[in-house]
């Protein structure tokens, strides 16, 4: 058997990898936002990218998120295949007419005529003490419009993988990268891996309760999860992977075989996703379950700046145990 | 105004009509002719679908081209079949004169399964992949950027395309206008920008909603060149299109081109018309640009009554066609209705090259 | 005792007759957006008050949405009362950037020194082939925003009374009008009625079941509840009237009393304001409820244009109704 | 540059610095060294914000005003007390000369209670309430629009104030000052517009951004009248802000100003700088605003060694003594986090007049 080479990279290297592999394989791929280019991007993702690709390839834009957004999904209509860089979610809201108004619905409109291969990708979060205007996480919100894919890459392979298939896909996806995750380290075979972008994963297997997240949340889970093994709760964590369209199958399945979930989000809890993942698994496994859904989600407030303030405002590993060691009936 | 320098576009084959009728730059009889007869078939189709909305066959908003012919055709007729037409909610007689079929067109007004859109669309949606026609959107200045967006396409693919974008005055106030216009510039993309002015965004006159009223001189402050025309006047239009095609396949760089129009009818179906006085539409009905080129061309013994009514008859019957075509239509399954949400076609994960 | 007179008027009449009351007692209060003045306003809700008031308090604007929201904002704190009209909400997306990352967090992020007491104003909904970029309904999407207060007036007497106390409150309020609504004809007292805006509303008592709604939803609600009556089930028919904060009380009673509930929405299913509710309803009520709580949404499709199409994209009477005969241990 | 026509504004006292000092249109000595200390003041704040960032007592995003203290100095200090201001997330400097406190200033980037805004906005969310100072917004070119607002009130209210914005060469890419400035025109609201050029938009130079790069061009483009200005040379700055602001007062108009300056420092603590060249920075550090200007002063026998001396020892002290308020400040409590998302003031419903 063929040893599998494993690499250790960044999230950060793997975004850049999954890039620089796409715009190697296929010339129709440019890279095109704001500082992607000479500053090396704003969270260092694509240094180095200009040297080696040009400037007719990675695109240094002004600062006009609803311009070049736009601008993304015309190269894209016509025949490009565009990866749009916004900084941070919190500028999309400048880009949200070509985004919401236009990409998500050319397709419909035009009766089939027209699809959007466009992604766009933007990061996400708060957890750096970068306030109200820095911090959101929207990723759930964009996840209400039809017409969207929704990618929430939250391993050094996800991130690496997802951006291929997402840039094959005819229609417009979002890529949502945690900007805490950028210099997060993992492993992956040395090639990058193969991932889909329509299912979730169960990243650790349990028989109590399953913990439901995506991104960041995934990993403040796991913790989570290594603090109930301690108590003897066994917690299996699923990881969205993409937040549109909802991979339903694996999730009933966990929560089937666990009867109790939480969802962990660190979005806002009101009229986030995590109430639509609350409401489908209660809708499809109300008989099932041995106690309501649980979230655990950002509190809902515009990010507050200082250090104490920001940490109690999102979930954290500790609050995720202590939630689910409260549900009805869990021995441990 | 419309005093142009002639030039000869690099295509002068008027590709982009049914017709395939040929225009050249200097245009002789038969070219003019075709001119009015573009003209007269967006009036016709126009009145038709003022009619059928009254008889509640078409719903929804409804915007009317009437007075603004001579800008769709004047342009239109001077691209290639290969340029990207981006254009408006007010976008019948863009769609008619880039070459759709008056059948998809009103189809998809009346709803029906075979309008172009599968009568999704409607009124304000209009698309077709085949001429090129990117759309109405019915977000004011929303197309611009995606229009910058072609340019940098076929800029890229080293095509000698250009994309071609219709916009009201009222998109001239919104930051998408300006960030394009920037972007065009800056990038040096071959846009045609056709900013059509008919002095109303809605209710809302030109000269309150503009600071500075001189457009030519804001699109100079992106360092993108243009001029303003008398957009009644369908052979201003042209020559002022001439040029500016020219000019962007010659030197590789964004124009724009106000044409100062009018529309006949009220915004939209729903405008009571409160902010206009009847005699300012009259003033304005004299320049008509299809009665005015009529007489421009029976003046110059180019058209006889005769030549003249036997246009109007194919017309009507074009227009009478489109309308049986679309009362016959289909109505789209309902179990269709999610369809086209998404691409029916599969992840293709296995294509990769 | 005095003669409670009553005045029959159209929704958009008690809107406009709000506006004008409001102006009438408070000089700091203006009206500003696209064609508010001289057309009379896109859906005709200021005709005349150009005429009243003057152009310096009936401001027609161009066509820049984010220009003049955000100058309602600096209005609003300079120390006027400014009503905003956004045309539709779909158009709010171009001022998404003021809405949310100016108007909601100013006063958090000054530490509570500078309040921004706006109002906007657009209408929502669909039901009037006005297709994908016309007929949103994002009322609940921006329910999400904390910092936001977001109403939805139902009847003739809320489209009255919520103006005032939404200019009154120190922070942004979005007031929500349901287009297909403003011809709706209903009676109020002669001088309007003093309406909180803070609490929902039972329109209509029953033991059965709780349909919880808003906006166009609570008339096609009362519809389907006169359906199931035929049959004997009693609905009990809340109209949330705000969307956010939500009044958790008056829904809990109500569910607690009923054990059934079906949330209305005619926004999109996944991850809308009734996934929050539905989710609220089960964390409280989980033991209580009789079966999962069920969800009459719209279609998650752009909506399309033709009437076939998109009446089967809206939750209709029959389809609520319908809904609440499938639900468990239903008598009837 | 900077050879404007002398005026006198409305109010020359200087009511937004702390230390309530009287500076005439033609200053004199103790007014030019007020100027100076203004500038001391920034810059041994900023250096000190520097220090504690490296030692991790500040953190998040920390955006230096180095090199640029000319502006926020030139500009304010002709400012009256009434005046609304509206920056952006490099504002420390407009804030302290708007009439803040250092301490104040310096406790809100230590995250304390104590700060202006209760350790809740940080470094880029300056606000001040007393000095009406509207905040520092990060969303770059979305304080634009405020500043039309507060104009509107205040032209609503009778009031003779103005509102003055500050923004970056970035910000007039975005749509948002293009609305802005067209609004501001066409009301003829008294907005004093002030471009802070910097020649980068993080590591995007100027010259890559903007098609046109003659930026009061652009302002002429929406009718708004304007100057560009040496904004490394305080006087210059001062001269160029007297003549704006009589212009807005007396022509009830708005007034575009580009101040031509530099950051020394990278944009964000985070920033690599790899889009300018050392030698750059260094050419730019000659033009360094109070170094040029102290030797001025010196030359013009305004400033004696002992004065400057002094003058840095008192601002190192306020500087120390914000450092100490800082660290002496307490946490706001977790209790309070979610306060002022919304007014504690209850419905006030029954306050209706
Ligand atoms: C962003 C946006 N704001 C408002 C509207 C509503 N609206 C539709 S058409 C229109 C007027 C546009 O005028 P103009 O651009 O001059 O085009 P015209 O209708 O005159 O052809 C307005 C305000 C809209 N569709 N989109
Ligand atoms: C809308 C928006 N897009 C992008 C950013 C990220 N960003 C922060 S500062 C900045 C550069 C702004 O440059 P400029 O306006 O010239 O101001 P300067 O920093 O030079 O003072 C960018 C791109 C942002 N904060 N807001
Ligand atoms: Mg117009
Ligand atoms: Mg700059």
């Amino acid at each position: 058997m063929k040893e599998l080479k494993q690499q250790k990279m960044t999230y950060r290297q793997a975004v850049r990898e999954a890039m620089r592999e796409a715009m190697i394989k296929d010339d129709r791929v440019f890279l095109m936002g704001e500082d992607v280019g000479l500053y090396g991007g704003c969270f260092n993702v694509s240094e180095g990218m200009l040297e080696e690709f040009g400037s007719e390839r990675v695109i240094d834009t002004p600062l006009s998120e609803s311009g070049f957004t736009g601008a993304g999904i015309g190269a894209a209509m016509g025949g490009m295949r565009p990866i749009v860089e916004i900084m941070t979610v919190n500028f999309s809201l400048l880009a949200s007419d070509q985004i919401i108004n236009t990409a998500a619905i050319q397709l419909y409109m035009s009766g089939g005529q027209f699809n959007v291969p466009l992604v766009i990708r933007m990061a996400t979060g708060g957890g750096k003490q970068l306030a109200a205007q820095h911090s959101r996480s929207l990723e759930g919100w964009y996840a209400h419009i039809p017409g969207l894919k929704v990618l929430t890459p939250a391993t050094v392979e996800d991130a690496r993988g997802m951006l291929w298939p997402a840039l094959e896909d005819p229609d417009p996806v979002l890529i949502f990268e945690n900007t805490t995750l950028y210099n997060y380290e993992g492993y992956m075979p040395d090639n990058g891996s193969i991932v889909d972008i329509s299912t979730a994963k169960v990243r650790r297997n349990g028989a109590d309760v399953s913990i439901i997240t995506y991104g960041i949340g995934l990993h403040k889970s796991l913790e989570a999860a290594g603090i109930l093994a301690e108590e003897g709760i066994e917690a299996e964590v699923v990881d969205l992977r993409v937040l549109r369209p909802l991979d339903n199958e694996t999730i009933f399945k966990s929560v089937s075989k666990t009867h109790r979930a939480v969802i962990v989000d660190e979005g806002w809890r009101s009229g986030g996703i995590s109430a639509e993942l609350s409401s489908r698994i209660t809708e499809k496994l109300f008989y099932e379950l041995d106690c309501p859904v649980e979230r655990v989600c950002g509190a809902e407030v515009p990010a507050p700046y200082a250090r104490h303030l920001e940490q109690a405002s999102l979930p954290q590993p500790e609050k995720i145990a202590e939630t689910i060691k409260q549900m009805g009936g869990l021995h441990g | 105004m419309g005093n142009y320098r002639m030039g000869t576009p690099k295509k002068t084959a008027s590709k982009k009509t049914t017709e395939k009728k040929a225009v050249s730059a200097k245009p002789g009889k038969s070219e003019k002719i075709h001119l009015l007869t573009q003209m007269i078939r967006i009036r016709q189709m126009e009145e038709k679908t003022y009619e059928m909305y009254t008889k509640e066959k078409i719903r929804g908003f409804l915007h009317l081209y009437d007075g603004e012919e001579a800008v769709a055709v004047g342009i239109i007729e001077n691209l290639d079949k290969e340029d990207g037409i981006v254009s408006t909610y007010r976008e019948h007689g863009h769609a008619l004169i880039a070459g759709m079929s008056m059948n998809s067109i009103m189809a998809e007004l009346y709803g029906k399964a075979e309008g172009c859109s599968g009568g999704r669309g409607g009124s304000m949606h209009l698309y077709d992949k085949k001429t090129n026609f990117f759309g109405g959107s019915a977000i004011v200045a929303n197309g611009l950027p995606m229009a910058v967006g072609l340019a940098m396409a076929y800029k890229m693919q080293n095509r000698n395309s250009i994309s071609c974008c219709f916009f009201g005055d009222g998109a001239v106030d919104e930051g998408e206008f300006h960030e394009s216009m920037n972007l065009a510039s800056l990038w040096n993309l071959p846009v045609l920008f056709v900013c059509e002015n008919n002095f109303y965004s809605m209710g809302m006159p030109f000269e309150l909603a503009q600071a500075e009223t001189d457009l030519v001189k804001k699109a100079n402050a992106y360092k993108i060149e243009g001029a303003a025309v008398d957009g009644m006047d369908v052979m201003a239009v042209y020559d002022a299109s001439v040029k500016a095609i020219n000019y962007i396949r010659e030197q590789k760089k964004p124009w724009f081109l106000e044409c100062q129009t009018y529309r006949f009818r009220a915004h939209s179906m729903f405008d009571p018309e409160r902010y206009r006085e009847k005699d300012e539409v009259k003033e304005w009905k004299k320049r008509d640009p299809i009665t005015t080129f009529t007489s421009r061309l029976q003046e110059e013994g180019l058209l006889d009554e005769d030549e003249l009514n036997e246009i109007k008859k194919r017309v009507a019957e074009e227009v009478e066609e489109s309308v049986e075509f679309s009362e016959k239509g289909t109505d789209e399954p309902i179990e269709n209705l999610t369809r086209f949400v998404y691409s029916d076609e599969p992840k293709t994960l296995n294509k990769s090259k």
